[in-house]
C-alpha cells in the first residue's frame, strides 16, 4: 500500500535529484501510456515506462532504480519522441541508472551489467573494442561458451572476427580518461 | 474632491496587498478626501459605499483599485452614475491580475499596489467629464455559418422580428452536424433533428440565405457594420435549378465528395447532398472539363431549366447590419501531419471517425452499411483510438477535444448494432462524459454493447496480413496490448474552422491561441467577441457538442436582440477632440487616421484648423500621438493623463 | 552670377514677393532679401556666402504667391512642405540656383576677419592673400553633397557646377568623438551640452519644417512634456521633442545648427536620425512622398520588426 | 577534392570491415578524401554511457574530437554510434565546464572539440549531387524496392544530432532514388533493433528486430539499407537466430547505404563485401543484385 | 527577489497585450514586481515622447506592447507604432540610452505565458545593463 504523505515524503530528495539531473518535471505525465506502447524492450522490464514514470510521481523512487527496466532500456529514445507531454521519458529513466549506479545498487541484470564492464574494461586495456577478446570473456564469465557461437562460422567466413586485439598508441591517455569518471566504478 | 476604494477581492488581493496599509497610503495623497478598503467593491454594499461616499464628502472624482479594468470598468461606471457623478470621473487600477496575483512578496506587492493607486490619483485629476452620444443602429444581423449555431441563431434572431442574413461558405447549410449520423446520448437520428431547421431557414420571411458566399470586408462598428459578401461563382442560377441532378448524373468530370469527407467521389456539378438546403447544384470550376480546357457543355445542354451559366461571375453584396454572429464551427485535425507512426494516410483502413460517421450513415457511400475503404470487406474487429491530436503538446494541441469520447462510444454501440458479432476496441486516456446522461451512455457502450475500453495511448499502427495492427499500452493492466484490427478509427481532434483567423481579422476580434475565437470573458462576457456587436455561436469559440452549441446559439441570439431592440445605441465619448487654439493646421492626424475621421474647419479667421468626425472617430488615438503641437487629444487618454501617470509612477 | 538678376525681374511679374539675398556690407556676406519690386532686385546676390534655407519663410507667405531662388538643399525643403501640404506647388515659384557649395562664413570670419569680403565677383571663395583650403571652410552638408541640383524648380539659373562636390569627408572633430563615445559617455555629452542652452528657440525658427511655430508644444504649459525652465534635462527633452517631431521629414539643411547661438552640434542627432529613417523605410526627406510616418501601405508592410 | 577526417571507429575495423572498405569505395568514386584519424580510440558505443555513471560517453569521444581538431574542417563518422557519441560528446564539451575540465584534465591540454562531426549520409548528400549520380549509375537498381532503415541514433535526440526528422527521417532517399531504387512506406526506420543487448540479452534484440524485418517484409521491401552496424549486425548476422527462434523463414537483406551505392555504382558485391552477408547468402533476391552488376 | 530595484514603464494597448497581462494573471504567473503598465486604447497611442519621457523622469526600463502586427482593433496603429518605436529603439544609442532599456513586442490576449516570458526576460535584460554600467 502507498502511503500518502509518508511516501512523497520518502522519495522527495532522490525524486528532486532525478527531476535536477534530467530536467524533467515527472508531474507532467498524465499516464497516457503511448511510452509504453512504443517500448520495443518493456516485454522484458519489470516495470513498464509509464509505470516507472508513476511510481516516480508517487515517491517510490527506490523501485524504479532498483528495477531491472532501469538497467534493460536501450535509451533508444522513442518513447521520448512519442511522449505527448515532451517529457525525456528514456532520459528519466537513463538518470535513474545513473543515480542506481552511484548508490551502489548492484542487484538487477547482472548478465548485462558484466557486459557493459567488460566492454569497457576491454577498451581501457586495448584503446578500442577487440570484438574477440570481450566475446570470450562474457561467454567464460558467464559460463555460457556456446552463446552465439552460431555466429561464429560466418564471422569467420567474413574474415571480421580478429583474434588479435588492436592496440592504440597513446593507450595511457585513454587510461586517464577513465580515471575521471565521477561515479562509482564496478 | 477624490475618493479612493481599494478591494480586497474577498482575498483574491488582500492575500498578498496589505489593502488597508494602501488605504491609508492613498489617504495621504494630495486631493484625496476619503480613502478605504472594502471586501468586495463590485458587490451591492462596495457600490453602496461608493454611492455614500459621494454624498458625504461630496466627492467629484473617484479611484478604484481592483480588478482588471476589462472586467469590471463598466459596472463602476454604472454605480458612479448611479451616485450622480459622471461615469467617466472614476479611474481602475488593476492590484488582481496585474498586482496581487502575480506576485508572492506582500510588502513588494503592497508598495507596487500604492505606486499604482498614486498614479490613478495623479491621472483623475487630469479627468473631465464625458458624455456618450447616441446613434442609430440598423435592424439587421448577419449570420455567418450555416450549422446548427448559424441555423440556431438565424431562427431565433428572426423570431424577435429581426431581419438576418445568413452566410454559408459551402453550397448547403447543415455544417458538419448534417453529416453525423446519429448523436449521443439519445441516438436519435441527426438529420431528422436538423432537417426540419434547414427547411425552415429557407422558409423564413425574415431571413435572407447565401450559400457559396463569404464575408469579403467589415467595415464601421457596432450598430452600422458595412459587410461586403462575396457569393462565389456556382455557374447556376439557385432561382432557376431545381435540384433535380440529371447534370449531376451526366457530367463526366469527377471530383471529391465533400460531405462525405472524402470516402468516395462526387462530380464537378453536383448537389452537395440529397437533403441540401437550398437544393441546388453548383459547379466547381477547378474540377470541371469545360474551365480546364475541355470542350464540355453537357450540363448546360441537359439542364432542362436552363439553370447553368457558365459565365456567372462572383458577385459582391454590400449590407449593412447592426450586429454580427459569427457561427463558423469547427475543422477536422488533419493528424496525418503529425502522426507518422500511425501510417500518414498511407493505410487505407486508418480513417477518422468524421468518415466513419459517413460510413455509417444510412445516406453515406455505403447506404449506411459499415465496409472498410480497402476492399469493402466488412470489418469484424474495429480499434477505436482517442485524442488523436488532442492533449498531446508534441503536435503542438494540448487541449481536450470535449467530444472525443462521447462520439467514440456512439461509434462502438452504432458498431455493434450495424455488426452483431463485431468487436469493438477503445483505446482512451480519460473517459470524459461530464454532459447530462453521457455517462450513463459510456455505461451501456460497455456493458450492453460489449466495446472493450483500454486506458491507454496507442503507439503504432502498421499493416500486416491485409489488418492493421494496433499497437498500444493497457496502463491498467500495466501491460503492452496488440491488437489485428481490420478498421482502425482516429477520433481526430476539432480545429478552427479553416479561414476563422481570416474571418476574426475582418470582424477585428480575437482568437486564443488553439485558433478558435475568444469571448471576452469565460464567464461574465461568454458569447461577446473582442469587437462591440459580434458575437460567438457555437464551436467557433471552441470545441462544443451540440446541446452546448444550441444553447450558446441561443444566447448569442438573446444578446443580438437585446442590442438592436431599442433602434439605437450609445456611443463612446472616448473619442479624440481637436483644440483649435493649439491646431497647427499641419494635418498629420488626417493622414494617420485609419477610419478618415479628421475634417477641415475654416475658423472665422481664416485660420484652417482640424475637426474631428466623431461618428467616425473609433478612439485609438493615433492622431494624438502624431500632432506635433498636442491640438489634438484623445478623449480619457490625453497627454495630460498619461503624463501624470507616467510621472507619477516614475517618482 | 549676374543672369539672377533679370530672372528675379521676370519672376516678379508673376508672383508677390522673391525671396533671395542681397549683400550685407556690414558682414561683408550675403543676407536673405525680400524683393518685391524689379528696383529692388537689382541687389540680388548669389555667392558661397548664401547658406540661409530660405524655404523657412515659405509656409508664413502661404497666402501669397512666392518667387524663391533655392539650392539644390533649400529645394528638398520646399518639396518637403510641399509633400506635407503646408505650400502649395502652385504657389511658389523656384528659381533653382547651382550651387558651388556655401562655406561656414564663421569660419571664414576666423580666418580673414570679420566684415572681411569673403567672395569675389565670380562667387568664389576669395582667400585675401590667406590661403585656407576650400574643404576646410565649407558646410558640412556640402561635403558629399547629394543634391546640387534642385529637385523642384520653374526655372534655372547658373552653369551646373563642373567642380564635382567637395567629397564626403571622415568624420572629423566632433563628429569623430561623439562616433566614438559608449552610450554613457554620450548621456554627459548631451547633459554638458544642453547645460549651456538658453531656449532661445532659434533652432526652431531656423527650421524651414517646424511649421507649428507658435502653438508649438515646446513652450506650450499644458500638457508638460517639458519645463520653461533653463537646464539641462529639460533643454534636452525640448530638443528632443523638436527631434521626434521631424523624424522623417528632416531635409538635413543644418540651418537649427547654424542658428544656434551657442553652438550646439544639434545635427549629430538630426543626421542619427535621417540615416536611421532612410535605412528603415528607404526614405529620404525632400521627394515628392510623404513621410513613413504619415503613410503606408498595410497591405505591403511586411517589416519584420522581431529582430 | 575535399578531404575529410575520417573516425571509422571499431566496428568498421572489425566486425564491420565491408562498412569500410564499400564506403572507402564509395568515396573514391566521388573524388572524397578520406584521412582516417591518427591512433583514435573506441567512442564508448553504446556501453559507456549506460555504465559508471555516464560520463565515460562523454569522455572517450572527446579525445577524438581532440585528435580531429588538429585536422581537417569536417569528420565523417559513418557509424551512427560513433556519430551519435561525437554529437553527444561536442554538445556536452560545449555546455558542460565541470566535464570539459575533466576531460582536460586527462589529455593535460585545452580540448579542441569544435570539428564538424558529420555522419555518413551528410556526407554523401554533400558531396555527391544526384543528378550525377543518376548518371553513373544508369538506373541499376531500378526495380528494387529498399528499406531506408536509420535506427535511433543517427536521428535522436534531435536537439543534439540536429540531424533529420526524429520521427520520419528522410535523407537518405534523394540518393538511393537517384540510383534508381524504389523507396516504399517503410514505417519502421526508426525502430530500435535492440541495440547492444545481443549478448546478454538476447531476446529483446530478436524480437525487436524480428518485427523490423517482419514489417519490412509487409512494405514490400528488397532490402534493408542501414548506415549503423550494430542494427546490421542484428538485423543481418542475426537473422537466422531470429528465424530459429520465431520459426520464420526470413530472407530479407540488408546492405550498407555505401555497399547499395557501390552496386549502384557497378562495382562487384564482392568488392563491396557484400558476399559476407549472412542474409544475402541466403536470400531470394541474390539474383537481382547479379542482374544489376551486369547491366 | 527579481527586478525589485528596476522599474519598468509598459505601455500596453488595452485590447491584446493588457488582456495578455491580465491572462498571465489569471494564470498565477509569477513576474518581477517593477513592471508599472499604463494602459493605452492602441499601441499607436503611444507617442516616442511618452517613452523619451519616461527615461528622462528616470525609468530603467520602456516596454511598449500592442496586438500582432495584423490583429490591431484600429486596423493599422501597431503598424504605426512600430514604426515610430523601431526609430526610437535605434536613436537611443545617439541620445545615450542603452538600446538594451527600450522594447516593444506583441503580445495577444491569450499570450499570458508569453508576456510573463516578456516581463522577465526584459527585467533581465536591464539588470544585466545596469550591472555592466
Amino acid at each position: 500500500m502507498i502511503r500518502f504523505p509518508e511516501s512523497i515524503n520518502a522519495g522527495a530528495a532522490l525524486l528532486a535529484e532525478i527531476e535536477k539531473r534530467s530536467g524533467q518535471r515527472l508531474s507532467a505525465c498524465y499516464q497516457c501510456g503511448r511510452c509504453t506502447s512504443t517500448c520495443v524492450a518493456a516485454f522484458a522490464f519489470d516495470y513498464p515506462p509509464h509505470r516507472l514514470m508513476r511510481l516516480l510521481q508517487v515517491g517510490m523512487v527506490r523501485e524504479v532504480l532498483a528495477s531491472r527496466a532501469a538497467q534493460l532500456c536501450l535509451d533508444c529514445m522513442t518513447c521520448s519522441m512519442r511522449c505527448p507531454m515532451k517529457l525525456d521519458v528514456a532520459g528519466v529513466i537513463e538518470t535513474a541508472k545513473a543515480v542506481a549506479d552511484e548508490a551502489g545498487l548492484k542487484d538487477s541484470e547482472r548478465d548485462l551489467r558484466l557486459f557493459r564492464r567488460g566492454f569497457l574494461n576491454n577498451v581501457r586495456r586495448h584503446g578500442r573494442l577487440h570484438e574477440a577478446g570481450l566475446f570470450f570473456w562474457f561467454n567464460l564469465r558467464t559460463n555460457n561458451l556456446f552463446n552465439d557461437a552460431g555466429l561464429l562460422p560466418p564471422m569467420l567466413r567474413k574474415k571480421n572476427f580478429h583474434f588479435v586485439p588492436p592496440r592504440i598508441r597513446h593507450r595511457r591517455q585513454v587510461r586517464r580518461l577513465f580515471q575521471q569518471i565521477n561515479g562509482r566504478q564496478g | 474632491m477624490l475618493g479612493v476604494f481599494i478591494c480586497q477581492c474577498g482575498t483574491n488581493i488582500s492575500a498578498t496587498v496589505d489593502t488597508g496599509a494602501v488605504a491609508a497610503a492613498a489617504a495621504g495623497m494630495r486631493g484625496v478626501a476619503h480613502a478605504e478598503s472594502i471586501q468586495y467593491t463590485c458587490s451591492d454594499p462596495g457600490q453602496a459605499a461608493i454611492g455614500a461616499a459621494v454624498r458625504e464628502k461630496r466627492l467629484d472624482r473617484i479611484v478604484i483599485a481592483a480588478c482588471s479594468p476589462r472586467m469590471h470598468e463598466a459596472t463602476f461606471r454604472r454605480a458612479l452614475e448611479r451616485a450622480g457623478l459622471n461615469p467617466y470621473m472614476m479611474e481602475m487600477v488593476n492590484i488582481r491580475e496585474q498586482c496581487s496575483w502575480i506576485h508572492a512578496d506582500t510588502g513588494e506587492a503592497t508598495m507596487k499596489a500604492v505606486d499604482l493607486v498614486r498614479k490613478a490619483v495623479a491621472r483623475i485629476r487630469a479627468h473631465v467629464p464625458l458624455q456618450g452620444g447616441k446613434t442609430a443602429a440598423v435592424r439587421r444581423a448577419l449570420v455567418i455559418g450555416g450549422g446548427i449555431a448559424g441555423i440556431r441563431a438565424a431562427l431565433d434572431i428572426s423570431a424577435a422580428g429581426i431581419p438576418v442574413t445568413l452566410v454559408e461558405k459551402s453550397p448547403s447549410i447543415g455544417g458538419n452536424m448534417a453529416r453525423l449520423d446519429k448523436t449521443f446520448p439519445t441516438l436519435d437520428c441527426s438529420s431528422c433533428i436538423l432537417t426540419p431547421l434547414m427547411v425552415e431557414i429557407k422558409q423564413h420571411d425574415h431571413i435572407e440565405l447565401m450559400t457559396n458566399a463569404e464575408v469579403d470586408d467589415v467595415r464601421g462598428l457596432v450598430g452600422d457594420f458595412q459587410i461586403d459578401i462575396r457569393r462565389r461563382s456556382t455557374c447556376v442560377d439557385e432561382e432557376k435549378c431545381t435540384g433535380c441532378m440529371i447534370c449531376q448524373e451526366k457530367c463526366p468530370a469527377p471530383a471529391p465528395d465533400d460531405f462525405n469527407a472524402g470516402l468516395c467521389q462526387s462530380k464537378a456539378i453536383s448537389v452537395a447532398f440529397p437533403q441540401a438546403v437550398p437544393l441546388v447544384a453548383s459547379l466547381r470550376k477547378q474540377y470541371c472539363r469545360r474551365f480546364n480546357g475541355g470542350k464540355c457543355r453537357l450540363c448546360q445542354k441537359l439542364c432542362p431549366a436552363g439553370a447553368v451559366d457558365y459565365g456567372q461571375e462572383d458577385e459582391v453584396v454590400s449590407r449593412s447590419f447592426g450586429a454580427v454572429v459569427a457561427a463558423t464551427g469547427y475543422g477536422h485535425y488533419d493528424w496525418t501531419g503529425s502522426y507518422p507512426t500511425f501510417g500518414k494516410g498511407l493505410y487505407p483502413d486508418v480513417i477518422t471517425s468524421a468518415q466513419y460517421e459517413r460510413l455509417l450513415s444510412a445516406s453515406g457511400p455505403t447506404g449506411g452499411l459499415i465496409r472498410r475503404p480497402s476492399d469493402g470487406a466488412e470489418p469484424r474487429q474495429v480499434a477505436f483510438v482517442s485524442c488523436v491530436g488532442s492533449r498531446d503538446e508534441s503536435a503542438g494541441r494540448p487541449q481536450c477535444c470535449s467530444v472525443g469520447c462521447m462520439y467514440t462510444a456512439k461509434q462502438a454501440i452504432l458498431t455493434k448494432e450495424h455488426i452483431p458479432d463485431s468487436q469493438s476496441y477503445i483505446f482512451y486516456i480519460d473517459m470524459r462524459a461530464g454532459g447530462k446522461n453521457y455517462e450513463e451512455f459510456v455505461r451501456r457502450a460497455q456493458t450492453r454493447y460489449g466495446a472493450i475500453f483500454i486506458r491507454g495511448r496507442v503507439g503504432r499502427i502498421f499493416p500486416r496480413r491485409g489488418k492493421l495492427v494496433v499497437m498500444g499500452t493497457d496502463t491498467l493492466a500495466g501491460d503492452q496490448v496488440e491488437i489485428e484490427a481490420d478498421l482502425v478509427v482516429l477520433a481526430a481532434g476539432l480545429t478552427a474552422a479553416p479561414g476563422a483567423g481570416e474571418l476574426a481579422r475582418k470582424l477585428n476580434i480575437a482568437c486564443d491561441e488553439t485558433g478558435f475565437m475568444a469571448e471576452e470573458h469565460p464567464k461574465l462576457r461568454p458569447v461577446e467577441a473582442a469587437a462591440a456587436g459580434v458575437f460567438l455561436a457555437g464551436a467557433c469559440q471552441g470545441p462544443k457538442d451540440i446541446p452546448a452549441t444550441v444553447a450558446q446559439a441561443g444566447a448569442a441570439a438573446a444578446k443580438v436582440i437585446g442590442l438592436l431592440s431599442r433602434g439605437e445605441l450609445e456611443t463612446s465619448p472616448m473619442v479624440s477632440a481637436v483644440n483649435p487654439s493649439r491646431c497647427a493646421g499641419c494635418f498629420k492626424c488626417r493622414d494617420v487616421c485609419p477610419f478618415g475621421a479628421i475634417d477641415k474647419d475654416r475658423l472665422a479667421d481664416g485660420l484652417v484648423t482640424a475637426r474631428v468626425i466623431e461618428s467616425l472617430c473609433r478612439g485609438c488615438g493615433i492622431c494624438n500621438a502624431a500632432c506635433p503641437p498636442g491640438a489634438i487629444s484623445l478623449n480619457g487618454y490625453t497627454d495630460k493623463q498619461l503624463l501624470a501617470e507616467l510621472v507619477e509612477v516614475l517618482r | 552670377m549676374e543672369e539672377l538678376i533679370p530672372i528675379i525681374k521676370k519672376a516678379l511679374e508673376q508672383v508677390d514677393v522673391v525671396l533671395g539675398w542681397a549683400q550685407s556690407p556690414a558682414a561683408g556676406v550675403a543676407v536673405p532679401a525680400f524683393f518685391h519690386t524689379p528696383a529692388e532686385a537689382d541687389a540680388a546676390v548669389f555667392d558661397s556666402t548664401c547658406a540661409h534655407n530660405l524655404a523657412v519663410y515659405l509656409p508664413r507667405l502661404a497666402d501669397k504667391k512666392v518667387g524663391i531662388v533655392a539650392k539644390g538643399c533649400d529645394a528638398r525643403s520646399i518639396a518637403q512642405l510641399i509633400a506635407e501640404g503646408a505650400v502649395k506647388r502652385s504657389g511658389v515659384f523656384v528659381i533653382g540656383a547651382s550651387c558651388p557649395g556655401m562655406i561656414d562664413v564663421k569660419k571664414a570670419w576666423r580666418c580673414f576677419g570679420f566684415g572681411k569680403q569673403v567672395c569675389d565677383a565670380a562667387g568664389k571663395v576669395a582667400m585675401e592673400g590667406k590661403t585656407v583650403a576650400r574643404e576646410e571652410i565649407l558646410l558640412w552638408k556640402c561635403r558629399g553633397c547629394r543634391d546640387p541640383e534642385p529637385v523642384i524648380c520653374d526655372v534655372t539659373v547658373g552653369e551646373a557646377s563642373s567642380e564635382a562636390p567637395a567629397p564626403p569627408a571622415e568624420p572629423a572633430g566632433i563628429r569623430k568623438r561623439f562616433a566614438a563615445m559608449t552610450v554613457a559617455e554620450r548621456r554627459q555629452f548631451w547633459q554638458d551640452q544642453f547645460s549651456r542652452c538658453i531656449r532661445c528657440y532659434a533652432c526652431r525658427e531656423a527650421c524651414p519644417l517646424c511649421v507649428c511655430r507658435d502653438v508649438c508644444t515646446i513652450q506650450a504649459h499644458e500638457p508638460g512634456w517639458a519645463g520653461a525652465a533653463v537646464d539641462s534635462p529639460q533643454s534636452w527633452m525640448a530638443q528632443l521633442i523638436r527631434v521626434n517631431h521631424l523624424a522623417g521629414r528632416c531635409t538635413g539643411c543644418e540651418e537649427c545648427e547654424r542658428a544656434c547661438p551657442v553652438g550646439i552640434p544639434l545635427m549629430l542627432l538630426l543626421e542619427e536620425q535621417n540615416d536611421v529613417v532612410e535605412e528603415l523605410f528607404g526614405y529620404r526627406a525632400g521627394g515628392e512622398a510623404k513621410p513613413p510616418f504619415l503613410t503606408f501601405d498595410i497591405k505591403n508592410d511586411t517589416w519584420d520588426e522581431e529582430r | 577534392m575535399s578531404v575529410y577526417s575520417y573516425f571509422p571507429g571499431c566496428s568498421l575495423s572489425s566486425s564491420a570491415t565491408e562498412y569500410d572498405k564499400s564506403f572507402r569505395l564509395v568515396a573514391g568514386a566521388f573524388d572524397i578524401g578520406l584521412d582516417e584519424l591518427e591512433d583514435w580510440n573506441c567512442c564508448g558505443a553504446s556501453p559507456a554511457p549506460h555504465h559508471w555513471g555516464g560520463d565515460l560517453g562523454i569522455l572517450l569521444p572527446a579525445r577524438n574530437l581532440h585528435i580531429a581538431g588538429a585536422g581537417h574542417d569536417s569528420m565523417v563518422a559513418p557509424c551512427a554510434g560513433c556519430f551519435n557519441r561525437l554529437k553527444y560528446a561536442q554538445h556536452e564539451l560545449s555546455h558542460n565546464d565541470e566535464l570539459r575540465r575533466r576531460t582536460e584534465r586527462a589529455l593535460r591540454e585545452p580540448v579542441r572539440y569544435q570539428t564538424e562531426v558529420l555522419n555518413l549520409v551528410q556526407l554523401l548528400n554533400r558531396e555527391i549531387d544526384p543528378g550525377d549520380l543518376a548518371g553513373r549509375t544508369r538506373g541499376r537498381l531500378s526495380g528494387i524496392a529498399l528499406g531506408t532503415y536509420y535506427g535511433c541514433v543517427l536521428v535522436r535526440p534531435p536537439e543534439i544530432v540536429l540531424y533529420d526528422d526524429p520521427n520520419d527521417p528522410v535523407k537518405m532517399e534523394p540518393l538511393l532514388k537517384a540510383a534508381g531504387a524504389t523507396i516504399p512506406h517503410f514505417p519502421f526506420k526508426t525502430e530500435c533493433c535492440g541495440s547492444y543487448m545481443g549478448l546478454a540479452r538476447k531476446e529483446i534484440v530478436l524480437k525487436a528486430s524480428r518485427r523490423i524485418i517482419e514489417v519490412a517484409l509487409e512494405c514490400g521491401v528488397d532490402a534493408l539499407v542501414t548506415v549503423c552496424p550494430l542494427c546490421h549486425q542484428n538485423l543481418d548476422l542475426r537473422q537466422q537466430q531470429i528465424n530459429d527462434a520465431f520459426g520464420t523463414d526470413y530472407h530479407l537483406p540488408v546492405l550498407y547505404l555505401t555497399q547499395a551505392l557501390g552496386l549502384a555504382l557497378g562495382f562487384s558485391p564482392e568488392e563491396l563485401g557484400i558476399d559476407a552477408h549472412l542474409s544475402l547468402g541466403i536470400s531470394h533476391r541474390t539474383s537481382s543484385f547479379d542482374n544489376t552488376k551486369k547491366a | 527577489m527579481p527586478g525589485k530595484d528596476v522599474k519598468i514603464v509598459g505601455f500596453l494597448c488595452n485590447w491584446c497585450a493588457y488582456a495578455g497581462a491580465d491572462m498571465a494573471g489569471m494564470a498565477r504567473m509569477e513576474q518581477p514586481a517593477g513592471m508599472r503598465i499604463i494602459r493605452v486604447p492602441c499601441s499607436g497611442r503611444v507617442d516616442p515622447l511618452l517613452v523619451l519621457k519616461a527615461f528622462q523622469e528616470g525609468a530603467d526600463g520602456v516596454l511598449v506592447s500592442g496586438c500582432h502586427p495584423g490583429d490591431c482593433h484600429y486596423g493599422s496603429g501597431n503598424y504605426l507604432a512600430r514604426r515610430r518605436l523601431e526609430l526610437l529603439g535605434r536613436m537611443l544609442p545617439a541620445l545615450g540610452i542603452e538600446p538594451e532599456r527600450f522594447h516593444y513586442t506583441w503580445v495577444s490576449a491569450s499570450e499570458g505565458a508569453r508576456w510573463a516570458e516578456i516581463v522577465n526576460t526584459f527585467t533581465e535584460a536591464i539588470k544585466d545593463v545596469d550591472e555592466g554600467s
